[in-house]
């Protein structure tokens, strides 16, 4: 394998390669805060957190699930709490949030997220469904924190050079248009498309990633990071708080395996 | 001589490579979505599609290798198709800009459709399934697919709408001398089928129905289902059409001021379009509809389901609703309710222009047509040439060079003109 | 990619001259004559045919200019037709030799018809004729001709069998398209018809009659009756048939050791096997025909008429009697009772070898081409396919090379397996 | 126009351009004679005496007609008669009879017609019908007086040399595969091709030629003379001698005025 590496040093930074996303209030407030909680500093980089929607349009059928439950739950004062476990580990958290709440609520939807406590937001219908509104809306919001622009195989390329250019946040992409279905698709192909065309920028990948095997190939291809949501949901519906560790632990393993 | 036949079937023509313009669209392509949280149609597709088609399907390469053997296949079915100048039309319009003509019935099947239906039978052959199912209405489609299967060497099932099945009986005859099974849907062969024909013993069947017959059937006999049309996988097949032309119009030495086709579910206008537009980024372009399906015009652009029977994903696209009954035109290729997710994009955004033409118009321009140029166009096509003769009337002195896409023949069709 | 597709569609490969084999015949050809002292045939040639068509057939130049609008209008119409190796049958057949088909299907009307009617039809309005007049069974020489005429701005009208009109509805309905004026035969049009209606008012019509009638409405309107074969310049017009083939073989590479095709008057073997033969002259070649009409095997070589109604002249061919009435076979095209005067004298000479196929075999092979090639061969050219395969089987460890015609699709005559 | 010439020598001979073909015993035995008589040496090579026949296949409807009046007056011993008239005038005479007496009586048939005053013979149906007699009967005629080969447009490249190199004699070359009826022919191509295939050989030309013009063309394409049947016909069933010999003046005017 050409190289693989979970944590290495770009400049000064050291990056790990784990990013995991929640919906929030998913399964319940409590059970979710113990996942957190359980979240492992040494290998997890970034967290994501879901707002939970009534039609997540780009979400796959597992993640789908988890909002309309999530929605019974979900209360705004809650994700504060979430990034405060987080924020305690040193991990930097993310929204998720389909664009229909800044079309009600503008900009000032930014600015509660962040004080809710996240360090940016990203917006998985923004380009696919309001890509004219993008110029003005990602500008306002890098005002406020970062915008992390979502990409897919699906994106073209005129459009991801023009939004990435707009921020210099790290970069979600989504393997494929649509999480928790496995399509089949040529990973090195894909992969190589997105680094090619944004070289130098932080790049995560996400969307379908199954097996910690699979974790192992995206790194060695040159992603910066790998995000993982609907393998995680198993873990919340049984609480199963130790297999989730395990997880993680399988994870560095892989890496350290590699290294 | 003149170049009056601007092509040349020099099979160094037929492109190695499928382009797929979803990278080059201005905005990203709304990805297909499940409607229904327990059953997953995208997963549905998993099970049966070839897996090469799925991966074509949602991972979105510029450009794919075209397999060697169905570079060969291709050459055998006609292609390069030519390209001619419509020097006889020309005269009878008394135009004196050019129009040229792409002309997709030379393939040996009739129609574009044998493009796509060539790697989709193959790629099912590659992993080991014998044979293919699908679902025709007019029955270019289901010609195409039981050719496809043929020289693969995999069996073919069609399910064929009763009515036409009863209506078109040419059409079963086609698809039997090639090799396929042809049942009329909807049959006892599917549960699906057996409980409508439990409740209306005398169905006469909908293009739906057949689909989901055709699904159901694939599952449950562990086969490959074949995509006719909307799905980008097949516009990318589709390709060829447009990457031919490039080189033939290179050849020529023309540039095409207005570009031309139908769109029924957009493959053969989206394969034709996609790669010239890429080139010819100036072009004036028209999606030719029929006025009775007026999908673009009186058609919304949203999220909708691709079959009647919502056994196949959403889309976002224009469409008439899934359950738009349309007229019984005699164009059955552009009955269908919505068109490719790309298209309609670029239809949302103004870059391609539509056009609805009636059946009379069409007629016209189809005995013109014939007339003048000796080919019997396709009903479906004369939609494209209805719309490039009502262009040239509306722009005489304009010496534009008009490329007019005319997907297919008509010879299997000709009771249309029995009025 | 392999070389599958052995032509390339390059309009430099289109003849700019017909080649008449007379000047190389071993013999001198028999020429045509009158049987009927007060009523010269020949003479009424000159009356109904145009003058050009009347030198072509009778001076014998070896070579003759294709003008420049004909050689345009090849193009237009399809030409060079494709000459590709048939990959798909060999492998069917395990055949280790080559297999190559030269496919005149692939002209916009489906057959090599069209070869000579552009001809006949511009020299008739080069001659200032408005109109043509023909007759037709089965349908593909009407088609034909009223392409041409539309072509070449004249009008046209077809006397047609009128079992086949009743029949073929479609068949009428393209001549129709292609703006012909259709007649069911016997017609009221005629006093020839008129007569015959009067004694039997439901009579069926054959060809005999019909090209009475044609022959009669052409003299008594000033019209030019157009020769759909046996004829010598008929034969001459579709040698582009053998020259296309000739140059293709030389981008190839490849030399015949076998040559196949059908005969019913001649002309799609003559054009293609004439020009050939100069050139290899080793080849064998073998004419097949309908064991219905076994005209070479059962036939005698003498003068006899060429029409039924003996309207015509007579000339010396292998025939089963001017009034030999067929069986209905399916390959209308096949059902002549003669053949042209120059391939009767060769397969007198024993150069050219005859074979009679059978109604199954010939279905079987249909089959087995569309399976494996893609295409649906006319009924007519089922025969050449038949006798391929037939001397494959025979031969099957010579691996000679095996150069097939295929007159025509039979995409309008698929209600032959309907039984 | 490139050279006309009516009276022209090749080497020693002095060269006329017409030949006469006429039915023997046509319109009848007097009539005919009357017109022989009324021949012009000047302007009249050879004549050519057809043997009537009951299917005179190659020949046109007119011909034809005078062959089923013939047959009834007909008489071998006739021929003679004929041949004295034109031996006293030092014009040569040439049978013309189809294959069929060849065939019943072979090559005494031959010595009868030479007894009989010809010079030769020329048989129309030869080549065409009866071509594998050739190579047998050519030499036998040969024997006793010449072959005339008659060839026309038809007749294949590859036979004319064979037939033409088998006997020294003048050549028949027909411009139309049937005489007496109007095909409409290119003369300057249908010339050209025997002229180049024989060079060097006296070619003389007949089939439908019906006007002194015509005969004024083909003369200047390089033909040795012209043969003229079926526009005699009208003179002999008129009985019209006058009209015949005024034919014959304006044969020789076209010559002059052209010389
Ligand atoms: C000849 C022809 N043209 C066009 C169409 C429309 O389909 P699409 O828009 O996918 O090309 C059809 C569909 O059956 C067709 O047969
Ligand atoms: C397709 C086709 N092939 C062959 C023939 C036989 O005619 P010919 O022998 O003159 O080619 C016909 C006549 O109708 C025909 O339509």
């Amino acid at each position: 394998m050409a190289f693989l590496t979970c944590q290495f040093s770009r400049g000064e930074i050291l990056l790990k390669p784990l990013i995991l996303y929640f919906t929030a209030d998913y399964p319940s407030t409590e059970i979710l805060k113990s996942f957190l909680e359980a979240v492992d500093p040494d290998v997890v980089k970034y967290v994501e957190i879901g707002i939970p929607e009534s039609n997540p349009l780009y979400d796959g059928p597992t993640i789908k699930a988890t909002h309309s439950l999530a929605l019974k739950n979900y209360k705004p004062n809650h994700l504060a709490e979430y990034t405060g476990i987080l924020g305690r580990k040193g991990i930097p958290a993310f929204a998720l949030s389909y664009y229909e709440k800044f079309n009600k609520l503008g900009s000032g939807y930014a600015t509660f997220l962040k004080d809710a406590g996240f360090s940016g937001v990203i917006i998985p219908d923004l380009l696919t469904d309001y890509s004219e509104e993008s110029d003005r809306i990602i500008p306002e919001i890098e005002e406020i924190f970062s915008f992390i622009p979502f990409f897919n195989p699906a994106t073209p390329d005129g459009l991801i050079n023009a939004v990435s250019s707009l921020t210099g946040s790290w970069i979600y992409y989504g393997l494929q248009p649509s999480t928790g279905i496995d399509i089949p698709f040529d990973l090195e192909e894909v992969s190589r498309r997105i680094l090619d065309l944004l070289p130098g920028r932080e790049i995560n990948f996400g969307f379908g990633i199954r097996t910690t095997g699979q974790i192992g190939e995206i790194l060695s291809l040159g992603s910066s990071g790998v995000a993982i949501g609907s393998l995680l949901v198993q873990y919340l519906n049984d609480k199963d708080l130790e297999g989730f560790r395990k997880f993680q632990e399988s994870v560095k393993e892989v890496c350290a395996s590699a290294e | 001589m003149g170049k009056i036949m601007l092509s040349t079937q020099d099979t160094a023509i037929i492109p190695r490579e499928w382009y797929n313009v979803v990278p080059d669209l201005p905005k990203q392509l709304p990805p297909p979505v499940d409607r229904d949280e327990k059953n997953s149609s995208i997963q549905l597709l998993n099970q049966i599609l070839p897996k090469t088609i799925l991966k074509q399907e949602f991972t979105f390469q510029r450009y794919t290798k075209i397999p060697e053997e169905v570079q060969e296949i291709y050459a055998q079915i006609g292609r390069p198709t030519p390209l001619f100048r419509a020097h006889g039309l020309e005269k009878a319009l008394d135009y004196h800009g050019k129009i040229l003509i792409k002309y997709e019935g030379a393939t040996i099947t009739g129609s574009h459709k044998i493009n796509t239906a060539i790697p989709q039978a193959f790629y099912a052959r590659d992993e080991g399934s014998t044979g293919v199912v699908t679902e025709t209405g007019a029955g270019q489609w289901g010609t195409a697919t039981t050719v496809a299967a043929s020289l693969a060497g995999i069996t073919s099932k069609i399910f064929m709408v009763k009515v036409s099945f009863n209506q078109k009986p040419l059409r079963k005859e086609i698809m039997e001398l090639y090799g396929g099974e042809i049942v009329p849907s909807p049959s006892m062969e599917t549960e699906f089928g057996r409980q409508l024909l439990a409740k209306v013993p005398e169905h006469p069947g909908t293009l739906g129905i057949a689909i989901s017959e055709a699904v159901e059937y694939a599952l449950e006999h562990d086969l490959k289902y074949m995509l006719g049309s909307v799905f980008n996988s097949v516009l990318t097949h589709q390709s060829v059409i447009g990457l031919e032309s490039e080189k033939q119009l290179e050849i020529l030495g023309e540039e095409p001021d207005v570009m031309i086709g139908c769109v029924g579910g957009g493959s053969n206008f989206g394969g034709f379009v996609f790669p010239l537009m890429k080139k010819f980024k100036e072009t004036k372009i028209f999606a030719s509809t029929a006025s009775e399906v007026p999908k673009f015009t009186k058609g919304e652009y949203k999220y909708d389901y691709v079959d009647t029977a919502k056994t196949l994903p959403s889309i976002k696209m224009y469409t008439l609703g899934s359950d738009f009954v349309p007229e019984k035109i005699y164009a059955g290729g552009l009955r269908y309710h919505g068109a490719a997710p790309s298209i309609s994009m670029l239809v949302n955004s103004g870059r391609i222009k539509s056009s609805d033409v009636t059946e009379d118009q069409v007629i016209d321009a189809l005995k013109l047509f014939a007339r003048t140029q000796g080919i019997v166009a396709a009903p479906e096509s004369g939609h494209a040439i209805a719309t490039a003769i009502e262009y040239v009337k509306a722009n005489r002195d304009s010496k534009e060079t008009i490329l007019v896409n005319v997907s297919g023949h008509g010879l299997l069709d000709m009771s249309i003109f029995q009025r």
